[in-house]
């Protein structure tokens, strides 16, 4: 049985460490904060310009100047500090940050990730993914294995504009776990009931190992 | 040496001409310099450059500036909050010149440090690294990004003092010191003007020398996402 | 994830290696880490590479590890008052690095700030440029000067919490958050440890992410030149 | 008559222009603040981290917390601000600070300017000398104009390791204000009972026009 959204946050949170400074994506990276431990004393960074991020306000507690690099409004905690856009990818950039859970589109057996851009499509921009794959100590990536039409979004080589090359250390689908390895993918654990012959046939990138 | 003006109208005499490039503080709409969007719209200066993180909502912020069409080019690094961008975009009446954000950031902070080049890892190997040069350190590679200064920087601030020093609220601050560093002219829009020596001298965020003009007004503050949970 | 540690001796245990890059911050003797300083003396580590703008005194600051030789090269933009610094230099024994200031500060900033090199117009036709590469950017040369990280940052705040948030009094701020960002391992000293939240959010010089020790301590702070004016 | 060290910084005074940013250097420049006029809103910068420099403390007043870039005890004014190197130097380096008087060894007819080593001597360092002046809209120097040896310190070309190329934009010595022009320097002002020839008798340099 594969995992769903939040079985993949969950998992995703077992790759957290007691005192980890993180930046965590939009979309399922997001629900990762539901699954961090009681007892880790984990820091939250949001790029717009703040570390120690807490939860979404009450209606009473909202304020304007007070928001996540989603542009959603948050809150503070005792421990948070603020700083301007430079300062924050300065923290970034530096490799000060300890993990970055994020989400994608493609990814190759390589560690390349597209995750910006669909030529051809509305261009959004690329925002803040660009710099905090190209800083932060350890990428993890969590995204569907296959894409809606079913096609691998594991490749041998991605096919959409990339974000980063070989920035990614870790992939979590709702089939398992993959490590980017020499010559390909490791397979690190699979979803329940889930075998490593749908792995191979699920996905397009070179699965290396057992 | 009278840095206080009375209005975003005022602060802005004599300063805008067509086709001149404006550096905005401002992520989303949280912490914009809106007084003076608002009174360059009404300015009617063409063909600006402006670079900013965004470009606003349709009925706000940057926004405004394009329902006039009165913007050539865009250094942002996100633009998605924004229908009339899009569609200005793929008509071919604006161009955009995407920047990672902290390039963005970076950018603007070298521009205002006079460093015209710096190296960074961020981009390589992507189309934002196509034409520019690459230089390898300790082995990796990195790619040139250019210092970036503006005509103008627009810039919000929470207090500001009449010698042009300035502090910020939270996450309002984001790349208004930024901003405020790399303007040849900065105009400053805060929400008190305190007196001199009542801000703490240990958190002005913006020393004076930074800032030529600056002005008090109200801030309606729209929020983008507001998201809440149950009290 | 334990920061406080209650003494220099202790929040330097298993960090110290023959042959380290330490960066330590102040200005003169102002707001340097004196006791980080004088348990490094008394560890006998040897070889030192120390950037920091000056090297002390005589008998006070970085001059303490110039008595025993512990140091092999510093990188500074001002030694002059120093003596033993002196000595120890004409007679072959201790290297020097000279960096201009405003470069020295860069250079740990780029550092801590994931940038391997910047352009800067400073030195440019001077000593310090030769063996470096030049760039013309608009018609102007400039020089490639490189990021600058280290082992160990030491530095010396006013405030402290237990999560590693800093804040910095007055001129002691001087280069102690460029060597926080700076350090592979960085420890703080400081007057008092404050209960986390207790800070100033607006005015975290440096946030906590980048300490990975701290204590507190008692600070001589010596003066290098009383100058007064009648009352 | 000559000037003396008093006068010579009265004259740098007029430099000043109401509203500036400046950043005075160790020496004879220090003296310029004392001839201020009194109209006019000056700030001084110390690179050391501080904007809005104020006079010598009483002794109650002495900070070890709060020094200028010459290690001197300070006081702070209403407008101060203080800020870390990097930031100092940002200021300096972008070109914020209106202009810079300094003291010098040697300057040449082309603006490149001597002021920070002596090859053979002892070498302090050239501390924040070398950003003030690559990076200051305006660079002024107070200085004797012979040395010791009376020797001429207007030079056609330096003969000690630079500070800065091309850097110096006005000096003014004993005898008089010169500026860099095309081609040399050119007489500004004369001191009192100073005439042109004993200034091309006392100058190595060019001197250019009347």
């Amino acid at each position: 049985m594969p995992w769903d959204r939040n079985d993949m946050a969950a998992r995703a949170a077992q790759e957290l460490e007691d005192g980890f400074y993180v930046n965590l994506g939009i979309g399922i990276p997001t629900l990762v904060s539901n699954y961090v431990p009681e007892d880790y004393d984990i820091t939250l960074q949001s790029e717009n310009g703040m570390l120690g991020m807490g939860p979404f306000p009450t209606e009473e507690e909202i304020d304007a100047d007070l928001i996540n690099a989603g542009k959603q409004t948050v809150t503070e905690l005792d421990r948070t500090s603020y700083f301007s856009s430079s300062q924050s990818f300065a923290m970034i950039r530096g490799g000060h940050i300890n993990l970055s859970i994020l989400g994608a589109m493609e990814v190759s057996e390589t560690g390349d990730l597209a995750n910006w851009m669909i030529p051809g499509r509305l261009v959004k921009g690329m925002g803040g993914a660009m710099d905090l794959v190209a800083g932060v100590q350890r990428i993890v990536i969590i995204m569907d294995h296959a894409n809606k039409a079913g096609e691998s979004k594991l490749l041998k080589k991605c096919s959409l504009p990339l974000t980063g090359q070989g920035v990614v250390d870790r992939i979590i689908t709702n089939l398992g776990v993959f490590d980017v390895v020499e010559g390909g993918l490791k397979v690190i654990e699979l979803a329940p009931e889930v075998t490593m012959e749908e792995v191979r046939n699920k996905t397009e990138a070179t699965i290396v190992g057992s | 040496m009278k840095k206080v003006f009375s209005s975003a109208d005022e602060a802005l005499n004599g300063v805008l001409k067509d086709g001149m490039t404006i550096a905005a503080g401002g992520f989303g709409l949280c912490g914009i310099p809106e007084n003076l969007i608002a009174a360059i719209k009404n300015s009617g200066v063409k063909e600006l450059t402006i670079a900013s993180n965004n470009a606003g909502v349709d009925d706000f912020g940057l926004g405004l500036l394009l329902q006039d069409r009165q913007v050539k080019k865009m250094i942002s690094s996100y633009v998605g909050e924004n229908d009339l961008f899009m569609q200005q975009y793929l008509a071919g009446e604006l161009e955009i010149e995407f920047n990672p954000q902290g390039t963005l950031a970076e950018r603007l902070r070298a521009g205002g440090a006079g460093i015209p080049g710096f190296y960074t890892a961020t981009g390589v190997g992507t189309k934002i690294a196509e034409g520019k040069e690459t230089k390898e350190f300790d082995g990796k590679t990195y790619v040139l990004e250019r210092g970036l200064r503006a005509d103008l920087a627009i810039v919000k601030a929470w207090k500001g003092d009449a010698q042009g020093n300035l502090t910020y609220r939270k996450t309002a601050m984001n790349f208004n010191p930024e901003c405020a560093t790399a303007g040849k002219i900065t105009i400053a829009e805060v929400e008190e003007i305190v007196p001199v020596g009542s801000l703490d001298k240990m958190q002005i965020h913006t020393p004076g020398v930074y800032v030529q003009r600056i002005f008090a007004a109200n801030h309606e503050k729209r929020i983008e996402q507001r998201t809440t949970r149950a009290a």
